[in-house]
């Protein structure tokens, strides 16, 4: 389903979707029985998978990174980006992102959401066009997962900096400008980059890279930690970067084959698939680092694990396993440096490296799509040049309006905490709690 | 009185107590400290940055005797502790003006 | 399924159980073709995820909320529980909630689980004539799960200052004489509350009203923790309790779209509600808590979601977006009333806000649900007055059991550990053990 | 499926794979309506739920009950077997186990998972004849989750003194030289065990008997840990292994229930049959501890509960509800003993009882198999002998290999750290790590 | 000027301060230690292995004073900390040669 | 010999320890402390139960040094540790009778 190319997204709704294939994309009423238990049994665990990727995977991945002053309010950031997206994709971002508008974003017809019902005594619900064997609360259910760990991905790039009040409006004001139009462009039926041949299979472009680059530009404008590069910033507790680098993976699942929308072959594989790129990710980042700085680090072989998920997710559908093991190792070698001596060497603080890890990873593993697509597997041809034109109009909008965004919230409200308080701790000074 | 405070290795603890037990001091307390030293600390490294940690966890005795027991105090506290290599630590001195237990108010040697 | 009225499960049940309604109630013998795999693959996850919110996620969310000293007793009590329910259920308790018996209690039909079969030469098994469409050993499991978490709410209460010897005796009797009756009263076809046409669509009446409720008797006869009020009792840990509270909310999906027993539009409909609840109560008790006091906290944001996710319970299959918005808006801020103003003008100790969330939420929701029910979507007629009738009875029997339990328990081995013993810490004395 | 006796697992094929039973157990092409979305979507889930167990179910349980100063190292070799097996099941494990050879081995035709398809274009995906209505991408991933996490139970045996480096190659011979032959032997169509009548559902022997007789020869092989009799070596943080075994509690429902490849009442009996089992065993190691030492200890329950797990598994599909609750019951008090009396009383240093949870559990539930399978419920007769047979060859042929990998693993690079490093810690000498 | 180091029981740390600060006592330095003494400690379990932990959780408050406040400030700490049962903990006293207030340079009492 | 002991602000320790360093100083011991002053502590708030904090986190460093070394060493942590706002803490001087190298057996200032 999450083929920017639009008759490809079409392709793959054929086999999921017998009943109905609308032109105008809007979903549509139908009889109870279009619904696929098994389908819809899938896709409900999926959404809960990727649910739990946000809260409490990323949060903790998170979490373990910062110092202990800071966990709790690390652990906030995504907790309460979980809840204030739920209530703005409810309200209007779904409506926006996936009901029909125009070629550049949605329309209100879902406002509040509006229209999409279950009728019990009549046994008729809706369904979305491109999801037609499940019921659409379902399906913008599992889109919602999708808008809430996007915003929260960006977090690690200001951590242990940034005013609570001030990321919440960031994140509120992100989400409709850039989220929501990005996610209609390349998956809404009738987006405009649906015609150009883009290939992302669960949200390469739309989720890391977005984020990724979000966050590059927000530890920019916001610059860097007090103390930085002077003082100790040791991750205070790896274990809960494990723990979180863990449910990241295993939630993942949902993500990926998730993103087929069914409980099928093509499910089948994308699950696969993303097992075996992580895995040589995970050890290609291990052994990169062993060779280079003489020690395998839990944080190195976590961080490669994430790297290789956020490389295989737009390739998760059309590549085989051998396609996914250079993936895997790819990802896990340019993302190592990309957290190591890109960031060094320009030099600016990404705190938890959602840069280095999810925009470089993002990079790398839409272009590598173009190259390791296989046709008989996705039912689409990729085209590498069609890859980075995907991704270089989304990194230049998203940076813009990000960078814009940023400027604003500063101007009305300010980005940071001041100095003393970025000393004393976020936990202590915004939320009045502590990590005993 | 004295004050006896000894800088140890953390692993040496359950034999310093021990040592301590048998010449019949019967009060200890332990200070989890970190140390700063002639012995070199490691180097931690997190993704590409690496941070030179230069001390090392100590634990640090506390024990008040009377005079005459500092000898044996002493000798006992560095035989138990020496490993003989660098940083097995230090032991300093104090006069002790005075003590009570708080349980009783006894004071002087009586409330050791 | 979960509808008190009787009508009303009857109705819910049409669209699931094709098969078989009968009239009496008890569990048939059916072929193995009458099974829908998507069901079952719904219920089998369902279950899992519900089980998972009680070990670890509510074990968790409590065990960060004490102090250092009885972090592992606190989750000890959840973990025994579990498996002590598990016996329980399996013994004696299942056969007594769930086969027909009298308007008041069921029968023996199930003890130690007999006739519950699966017969793998004859192709044939047992089905729940609440969910004929998935095998009874998933329906039963699913119910145990029920049976597990209500009472480890309770312990919320009287954390750390309870015998858990005393503990164990007070649950096994409790789970027996209210949890197993309220539940046949409520959910068993022929339970006598059922024609009153109550709606609790997946345990906002048995689960939280009732958990709350004997918390906060407990609290009471207990008595305040050694200090309380004068003694620093900050939690020690909230990134446990954010942990958990996560887990709790993504395993929610379980528990309420479980409660449809199957993978269709209505589960659909209940996840979604679910999530727009919880997020808005997140919201709600966050900012009510950051204008009264000045800061949000993660506490806060955290029982914020629980209390939307209880409130939400009983009207998870009732409603539509708007009401779920409104729910989960009122539900924050009164449960934060509860927790904080409520409670400290009794003056009681309850200790994790057992009543204070559970209780207070589990009110709301239920009457709310008389007010927000939509027939359209539920099938059913909502009646405020109904509902209202549904939690005082709730309340006045469960209290009054509750009560009495607890009294023969204390007068027979004693609830409480001694003064010097809760100044040690539970871990040490009760378990010999400790977190370093 | 998971039958070593062939006839048995034919039988318990057939009502899940209607379209193909292959002579020669080769997996073969299908059209994709032969794959039922219900079982797919419930073993996609079983697949997530087992890798879970690992990461980071067995890792935390672990993790926790190590040292502080080895937690991180502990952690990091269930994370990276669980890479590293990944990739060796890719390149060559999943095809010597699981397709046509010898009946000692299987052969190379999957070899970097060649031929294993999903082909969209033409709606055509491959199958194994142990699934037939799931792909056998989901077969494989599914099988993968058990792979990894037998090596990565070994590892309870020699923790806080194994070099990483060695650990890494020992897993690596090991998982190709004795997890995949005994794998082939006891579940690949046509393997020598397979006609010897020997039950084991989900791989009680292969997994748990596998992995506890190798974590036995390890522990022999390396000796104890410096200080191990005289020195304090509590648990740090019994917290983690609470969470830890709650996940493995919840994720062994996948293991479990998902040994049945399908979403159907086989599915259910196993799932419920699990949780009895589990409950039982949680408190008779409880009962036994507070009887023997005076305290219930979170250790223990947490322990009884594994220990039921592991010894309910080849179980799970041949007992009923009695039989459940009696192996439960006798793997608590058993497993009890062993990680107790018989460890002190041969005095080898299995630090976290690999040997004495996994190995003891495993070989009493391959026993009582015997004892309470039901013919009517799996369909296949047991045999007491036959269970003896089956334990005694695996346990005799893993500790041959195991011992003579261990001895060249040491004789060229060394198994174990030295004493100064191993008292300064592995997360720093290993990893340059620390938990603040 | 005179340095008082008194080890008490943990839960009674409030009620010392109160007592302290009641008296004019304005400055105080709180560690966390473990007490070997007569009070015994307890016995842990692990999978039937038992480990004897002697030591006990006590805290320990240095505070500097000048020399005319000595004999209310152990007063005060006798007071508040004290249970009548086994562990009440010590009071030790030294002599405190000099004081120095970082903030503002100022020495001797006046810096306390 | 001298036992100097210092309370610090806790992020001026690597700032200190430096400047000790630079006049010689080859060993130091560090303890987190929890100190009650004139700097007043913080508010934290759960359900409604509000907290009062007193204590802030501090750092306390001891270190034994030869007589003629105290001048410099105390300007030495004055200068590095003050930030001139209040809670910048104190330093303590106390008479130091002997030290001994626990690996070497020296003593006195060879010790040190
Ligand atoms: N001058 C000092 N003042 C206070 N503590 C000291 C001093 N010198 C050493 N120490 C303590 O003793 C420990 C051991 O000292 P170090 O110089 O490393 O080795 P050694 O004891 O073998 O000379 C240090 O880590 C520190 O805690
Ligand atoms: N000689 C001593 N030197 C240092 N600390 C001591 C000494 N004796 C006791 N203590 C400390 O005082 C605490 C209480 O002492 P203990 O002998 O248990 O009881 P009591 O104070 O009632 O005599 C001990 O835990 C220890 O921390
Ligand atoms: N009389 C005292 N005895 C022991 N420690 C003290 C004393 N006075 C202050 N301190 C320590 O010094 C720290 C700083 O003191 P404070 O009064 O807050 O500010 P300032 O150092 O600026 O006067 C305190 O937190 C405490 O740890």
């Amino acid at each position: 389903m999450k083929t920017i190319n639009r008759s490809a997204w079409l392709g793959a709704g054929l086999a999921a979707m017998p009943a109905l294939a609308l032109a105008d994309g809007a979903p549509t009423l139908v009889d109870a029985s279009t619904i696929s238990a098994g389908d819809t049994a899938w896709m409900l665990t999926a959404t809960a998978l990727v649910l739990f990727m946000t809260i409490p995977g990323l949060a903790l991945f998170y979490g373990g990174m910062v110092r202990r002053k800071n966990v709790l309010s690390t652990l906030m950031q995504s907790f309460a980006i979980c809840a204030l997206i739920t209530v703005l994709w409810t309200v209007v971002g779904y409506s926006l992102a996936f009901t029909p508008g125009n070629p550049f974003i949605g329309g209100f017809d879902r406002v509040l959401l509006d229209g999409l019902v279950y009728l019990k005594d009549d046994a008729k619900l809706t369904t979305h066009p491109l999801a037609g064997t499940i019921p659409e609360s379902v399906f913008m259910m599992f889109q919602m997962t999708f808008a809430i760990i996007t915003p929260a991905l960006i977090t690690g790039a200001f951590a242990e900096r940034m005013k609570f009040s001030a990321m919440l409006v960031f994140m509120t004001v992100w989400s409709l400008a850039v989220y929501v139009p990005v996610a209609h462009w390349v998956w809404a039926p009738g987006g405009w980059m649906a015609d150009h041949g883009v290939l992302d299979f669960a949200g390469g472009t739309v989720v890391h890279i977005n984020a990724g680059v979000a966050g590059l530009v927000a530890a920019l404008v916001l610059g860097k930690r007090v103390g930085y590069g002077r003082e100790a910033m040791a991750p205070h507790n790896l274990v809960l970067t494990l723990i979180g680098a863990s449910m990241l993976w295993v939630g993942w699942f949902g993500f990926n084959a998730g993103s087929a929308v069914a409980a099928d072959g093509r499910a089948g594989m994308a699950m696969m698939i993303t097992q075996i790129a992580t895995g040589a990710a995970a050890l290609a980042w291990m052994f990169a680092e062993w060779i280079a700085k003489g020690k395998p680090s839990v944080l190195g072989i976590a961080s490669g694990a994430v790297a290789g998920l956020v490389a295989i997710t737009p390739a998760a559908g059309f590549v085989d396993a051998k396609g996914a093991l250079a993936i895997g190792l790819i990802s896990g070698v340019v993302c190592y440096w990309g957290a190591t001596g890109l960031k060094h060497m320009l030099g600016y603080d990404d705190s938890l490296d959602a840069f280095g890890v999810h925009g470089v990873g993002g990079i790398v593993g839409a272009l590598l799509t173009g190259v390791f697509a296989v046709k008989a597997i996705g039912g689409v041809e990729a085209s590498l040049s069609a890859q980075a034109l995907g991704v270089a109009i989304t990194m230049a909008y998203c940076a813009v309006v990000t960078f814009v965004i940023l400027k604003l919230v500063d101007a009305v409200i300010g980005l940071r905490v001041d100095e003393e308080k970025e000393r004393e701790g976020l936990d202590l000074v915004l939320h009045g709690e502590r990590v005993e | 009185m004295k004050l006896v405070s000894a800088i140890i290795k953390p692993f040496k603890l359950d034999e310093v107590r021990e040592a301590l037990s048998a010449i019949g001091v019967q009060g200890i307390t332990v200070t989890e400290v970190k140390g700063f030293g002639r012995q070199k600390g490691h180097t931690e490294l997190y993704r590409g940055a690496e941070y030179v940690v230069d001390f090392l966890p100590k634990v640090k005795l506390e024990i008040a005797i009377p005079e005459d027991l500092l000898e044996v105090v002493l000798e006992a506290i560095e035989n138990a502790a020496r490993t003989g290599k660098i940083g097995d630590g230090k032991i300093f001195v104090m006069d002790l003006e005075q003590v009570v237990r708080i349980r009783t108010g006894e004071t002087g040697a009586d409330a050791l």
